[in-house]
């Protein structure tokens, strides 16, 4: 047995001696532990799994020790996620700061900050949010106008952030200010970090069409913050923001490989409020639905069909953007069907007249308007599939 | 008759236009829902629209109406729709007064008219739990007992029935004819439960347990099943012209939203994209009112047949239905993040919408409704 | 009784006894009658009416009687064509020039011209031909490169013009040609006419894919054009061109008020081939083409309500892109649900495996594809909804 | 089994990439239409194709197959349809030589199969002369006679039957089980007609006039049903990936075409409206592609149940079918003028992807099909 055999079996025996049972499979949102100033447990095995993975410097196993973490070698880390994986474990906690600050201040980071932040990030003890979109400034992120002027050896903040994911439950938040000139708009971008306690800072929660949501909008009113808290460059934040954008596309992934769906399946559904369409209007509304259930069935196919092509080493980084046009554009569309297929039974907003699984799925109807813009719009992945994978000249 | 406003439909446009933005704009609808009214309305704006004689569009002067017809409505529910405007004008006066003035007799007329028209008495009318709409369905049971009628039926979904002074309620009798009978909101037996709906407005679960009624609850005599499904019609329609106006609003931000909103150092509105799929919005909205305007015109038209009133009907309730659903899409994809936001009005005309395209016949039943007509009047005429 | 209802009353009389009952009513299209050096009448019927209203002037009534017209007045020419709608009459004859290079040369023609074309025009002896569309200038219009040099006191053209429509049975051509630089491109185009039986003129029927047609691609070839058949200013015909095509429009309507289109009913064949739809698949695919019916049964309701609000003074201009964008859209949409609708009978090309109505339907399946291309295509369309209706800001 | 390709399919990718683009482009597909040639193929290519062992991929190595499994014709027809090639590889392997393999008698198959295989013998599949295709409908009736079978029936459309050796005829017994018989080319009473489809191929009416047949002239015993179904589903399988390389060479004609045709002082392909569209129609050629490689995936899996398999299968056709539907009508808008002139190869594409669509079944039918198999499996598991 080599090394990362022996490696391995180490790994596999450890996890299956210490990941409780209860930690193990699909985890539903509201069972996530995440890490911060106050975490809440809302049981003994969820502590348990938490500390100890803790404890081994596995919350990032990469990290080199001196910062908190595992000191593991690429291919340990691989090892160990991969047993993860086949045992599945649940992650011991969410961390923004982890999945996307971190890596970040590992490469652009100076040694005073990878110190004084890796450490309590690498334990769980600070909750990250993220402050990059602003009210004006939705596809196109480069143009945030949240100001920080330079006063003496602090930074002073204006403005505010948008769509700020637990911006009222985070202690510190990494975000994109302006500090130099408007245009060229991408060079006068910084990232800065800051404490959310910070004197100025008003996160304020946003309520969606859909009801009570986790975004919030970030009020910043003559917020001081310390030079020392500048990551990389004065004005050269667009590059990290770029890299940190980067982690949160395989954060996202990761993200929506551990956490249960809420899932509404089409078949099902349609069979039970359909099971034999005798109307005409009822016949021709199963069948289009099911027209809908064929093409994301398809899509279904194409999203095994890239992992075969990617396992067989083929470059499939150009269809990142269709799947996530074509996954939101069908989420929408199978609502709306869905909706027809319910008929009244899907107007309910609350109360006992409707099932909680009627009221959850018209309630995911509206959220599913939302998939289609955050995390860039079916626009923007419509641009850069005519662009960049198709080679369709920019416009003059 | 003719697709474009003649000068009393004018005149109702004006004022409808006029009144309502000033006294009952979309913030106060938030308002209304915020604060969660049980009636679902302002009565003081209720008050003011009755009136205007709204209540009386329709109806005979005899009885205190203004008897404009029933194209009068068109302007009316267009601008309760662009201002989402929650009124029992429809449930009390387009559905109950319209099936009492076509089934009553004189007397029972001449009793509930004028205070319907004039609004010292609200009604609603109850016919259907199915969670599909079919006219000739009714979940009523109706059997006779002695003088009187035991009427017995369970959820149905009636609109403003919270707060109504009775119900209109068809029913089935044993015979197998469609009958009315009002029932005061009081009757024992009768159980009326608020629903909350996308569109915070007054929806209500009614049941009827073993409710007695005297011989006299009985609105007119014979078969009102042809009555009932006439007035279903004028629902549909007046349901149509406000989708049509919530969705012109929708259009309009949007198109405004798109001259406004700047990203990549451009307005919005210069992509070509949007430019095309803006310009197919239009098309739908233009369509959509050309459709709702037939609709009233076949339902104004004493000689228009009943087949052909229905089809006129399903093709105005189905293209205004569609138009809300393409367009609100649109809309909200095209606002990008603040269009779902609760803060932004967009958001309450795609729930509104959305409960307005089921109402009276979605899309499907409208649909195959068309088809069934056409291909009785194209049998006709081959 | 005033003038103008005298003259309804004497155009009356004389329509009813000089328009044959068998040249009333809607025109196939192998009846239509084309002026020309050669005229193809099928009839004495024919003969008889198209001599009767050259001889009153009344091919084109509005024209000055020196030019051969009626020298009616406006209010005149509206009574007689409104009475000659009424009696449902045809036109006499087809004719391009009369319909759209006529109006242009009576306001831009010099006084040799008007006398030496307009005459023969109105007597319907010359049939005329639109040299406008290139190879490489469809809905850019201005970017044509025939080219025509001046030399002595002739022009002389070469290049090539395309969708011209008999082009191969026509007498003259009325075309753009480059005169001038090639930028700013709408300012070095002239208008000029041609007889094509001039050396170097070789017209070529273009085959489509529905099979043959009208449309010709026409080649110059060292075209000699004397200086005299310029039309207005040398390198100023983009002005002249524009207010042409303002006529094809208008020309564009009338046509199609008179003329008996290919019309296939959408609900006809629908009956006729699923009368009782037993299947599931029969019965959706049913549906899909109901709501399409629906679409169109909106659509000619629209054409109602804009033709009221017209009557009513209302402006209706804006809607002209709206109505030529829908209209052959939806014929695409129909043709194609009602191949559906046919299923193998619609497959047919030409035999008598087929019936003539299944092939014509089929062939004009076809067409319909042209429809959204021709005369402005719906791309077009949209940018100017988008643009000049809704006022959305140009591109950068 | 996966959805990229294996090796020995990589191999038939190449060759045919290859083989066709050199000895049969579509400048030949014009010319054999222009020169009407009945048998509708060029017998030199078709004589290439059977050298290459076209004849054998699925076929067992025992009568000179090269047994590489049914999936092997994933590239063939799909550069099939990227060339418009014609060519009886459907009709008399896919569909003939399979259903002799799965139904004959041993003796019949070693006598039928190498010459279909090698190509001396050519054979056509008649089942159906609906205007609709169901597998379950036969149009021909058997009654036997004697030692042998009369077989009685009109009008069935036979694709390649012009100029085949022999048909292969599916028919219903007088006990209701599917046969399948073997009528050589002059048999009396069997008349064939050419026939004018929109793809300028070998297609035909065939009738057969009470034709006489001796015990002989039946292939294998017992109901063949199940086996002629799953033979329809492999020719509907592959005419998926045919649409499907017809339908890539439309797009990818489309996008040279829009960055190549220039219009207001822009190559039309920057406008961004276009760019969307053109967007939209890679992800329908994408989700098609993997619709179809799954259905071959079905069809190569000896565990796929029927349920299973046929739910597959009608998703690639679906799929292809709809792609090919959205993406020509796109292919011909964006050309413009060009579009529409028989001299463009685009109208070519138009015209046979128009009869793919239909043949084995068109969308309608698919979807109504996948929906009943995915009913039936959903019942097995809840």
């Amino acid at each position: 047995m080599n090394d990362i055999e022996e490696f391995r079996h180490n790994v596999r025996e450890w996890l299956e001696e210490n990941c409780p049972k209860s930690m193990r499979g699909l985890m539903p949102a509201d069972e996530m532990v995440w890490g911060g100033r106050t975490i809440d447990f809302k049981n003994d095995d969820q502590r348990l799994w938490f500390e100890r993975m803790r404890d081994k410097g596995w919350f990032c196993p990469s990290w080199p020790v001196e910062y908190g973490g595992g000191g593991l070698s690429a291919e340990q880390t691989t090892v160990l996620e991969t047993e993860m994986r086949k045992l599945r474990c649940r992650p011991p906690q969410i961390n923004l700061g982890i999945w996307m600050l971190g890596p970040v201040l590992l490469e652009f980071g100076t040694e005073d900050q990878k110190r004084e932040l890796l450490p309590p990030m690498a334990r769980g003890e600070i909750r990250w949010c993220q402050g990059f979109s602003e009210p004006n400034a939705g596809s196109d992120l480069a143009s945030l106008q949240t100001a920080a002027r330079v006063d003496g050896d602090h930074l002073v903040v204006n403005g505010t952030k948008i769509w700020t994911s637990y911006g009222d439950q985070s202690d510190w938040m990494y975000a994109l200010v302006r500090t130099g000139p408007k245009e060229p708009k991408h060079a006068g971008i910084s990232l800065i970090v800051l404490d959310m306690k910070s004197p100025g800072v008003t996160p304020t929660p946003i309520d969606l069409i859909s009801g009570k949501s986790s975004f919030c909008q970030v009020f910043f009113d003559d917020v001081r913050v310390p030079m020392s808290q500048l990551i990389g460059e004065m004005n050269e934040g667009w590059a990290l923001a770029k890299a940190l954008l980067g982690h949160e596309r395989r954060a996202m992934s990761k993200f929506s490989e551990i956490s249960l769906p809420t899932h509404f399946s089409l078949l099902e559904t349609l069979f039970d409020y359909l099971p034999e369409p005798q109307e005409h209007s009822d016949i021709a509304l199963f069948q289009r639905a099911m027209a809908l259930r064929m093409d994301e069935h398809a899509f279904e196919l194409t999203q095994r069909r890239l992992n075969e092509a990617a396992r067989a080493r083929q470059d499939i980084t150009s269809m990142a953007s269709i799947q996530k046009l074509v996954h939101s554009e069908q989420e929408k569309n199978k609502f709306e069907v869905l909706l027809d297929v319910m008929g009244r039974r899907a107007l309910g907003w609350e109360g006992s007249a409707f099932s909680d699984e009627q009221l959850a799925l018209t309630n995911t109807w509206l959220n599913a308007f939302s998939q289609a813009i955050a995390g860039g719009t079916s626009e923007v992945q419509l641009n850069v599939i005519s662009k960049r994978v198709l080679g369709l000249p920019e416009g003059k | 008759m003719s697709l474009v406003y003649n000068e009393e439909q004018q005149q109702l446009d004006d004022s409808a236009r006029e009144f309502l933005a000033a006294r009952s704009p979309v913030s106060e609808q938030r308002r209304i829902r915020d604060q969660q009214l049980p009636q679902g309305f302002d009565t003081a704006v209720w008050q003011q629209m009755l009136e205007f004689g709204w209540g009386g569009i329709a109806l005979p002067e005899a009885y205190g109406g203004l008897e404009f017809g029933f194209q009068g409505f068109a302007p009316v529910f267009e601008h309760l729709g662009r201002n989402l405007t929650p009124a029992p004008l429809l449930s009390s006066v387009v559905l109950c007064a319209s099936l009492i003035n076509d089934v009553a007799t004189e007397a029972q007329r001449a009793e509930l008219l004028p205070a319907l028209i004039e609004g010292q008495q609200r009604f609603a009318l109850a016919t259907q739990g199915k969670d599909r709409f079919h006219p000739e369905h009714l979940d009523v049971e109706v059997s006779e007992q002695g003088d009187g009628f035991v009427l017995g039926g369970e959820d149905l979904w009636v609109p403003d029935a919270q707060g109504a002074d009775a119900l209109l309620v068809a029913g089935r009798m044993s015979c197998g004819e469609t009958a009315l009978f009002l029932v005061p909101k009081d009757t024992h037996g009768l159980e009326i439960e608020s629903m909350s709906l996308l569109d915070s407005r007054n929806h209500a679960r009614v049941s009827l347990h073993a409710v007695q009624l005297p011989a006299a609850a009985r609105i007119g005599t014979g078969d009102a099943q042809a009555q009932l499904e006439r007035a279903l019609d004028c629902g549909a329609v007046c349901v149509a012209a406000e989708l049509l106006g919530a969705t012109a609003v929708m259009f309009e931000m949007t198109i405004e939203y798109l001259k406004t909103r700047t990203q990549f150092g451009a307005a919005i509105g210069s992509f070509q994209a949007l430019q095309h799929r803006a310009a197919w919005m239009m098309v739908d909205l233009e369509l959509a009112r050309s459709a709702v305007m037939a609709g009233f015109e076949a339902l104004n038209d004493a000689n228009c047949s009943v087949e052909n009133r229905q089809q006129m009907v399903s093709l105005a309730k189905w293209k205004a239905g569609e138009a809300a659903h393409k367009i609100s899409r649109e809309a909200v994809q095209m606002h990008g993040g603040i269009g779902v936001t609760d803060e932004y009005d967009l958001g309450l005309y795609l729930k509104r919408s959305r409960v307005a395209q089921v109402l009276f016949g979605d899309s499907d039943f409208h649909c195959e409704r068309y088809g069934r007509m056409a291909q009785q009047l194209f049998a006709e005429t081959h």
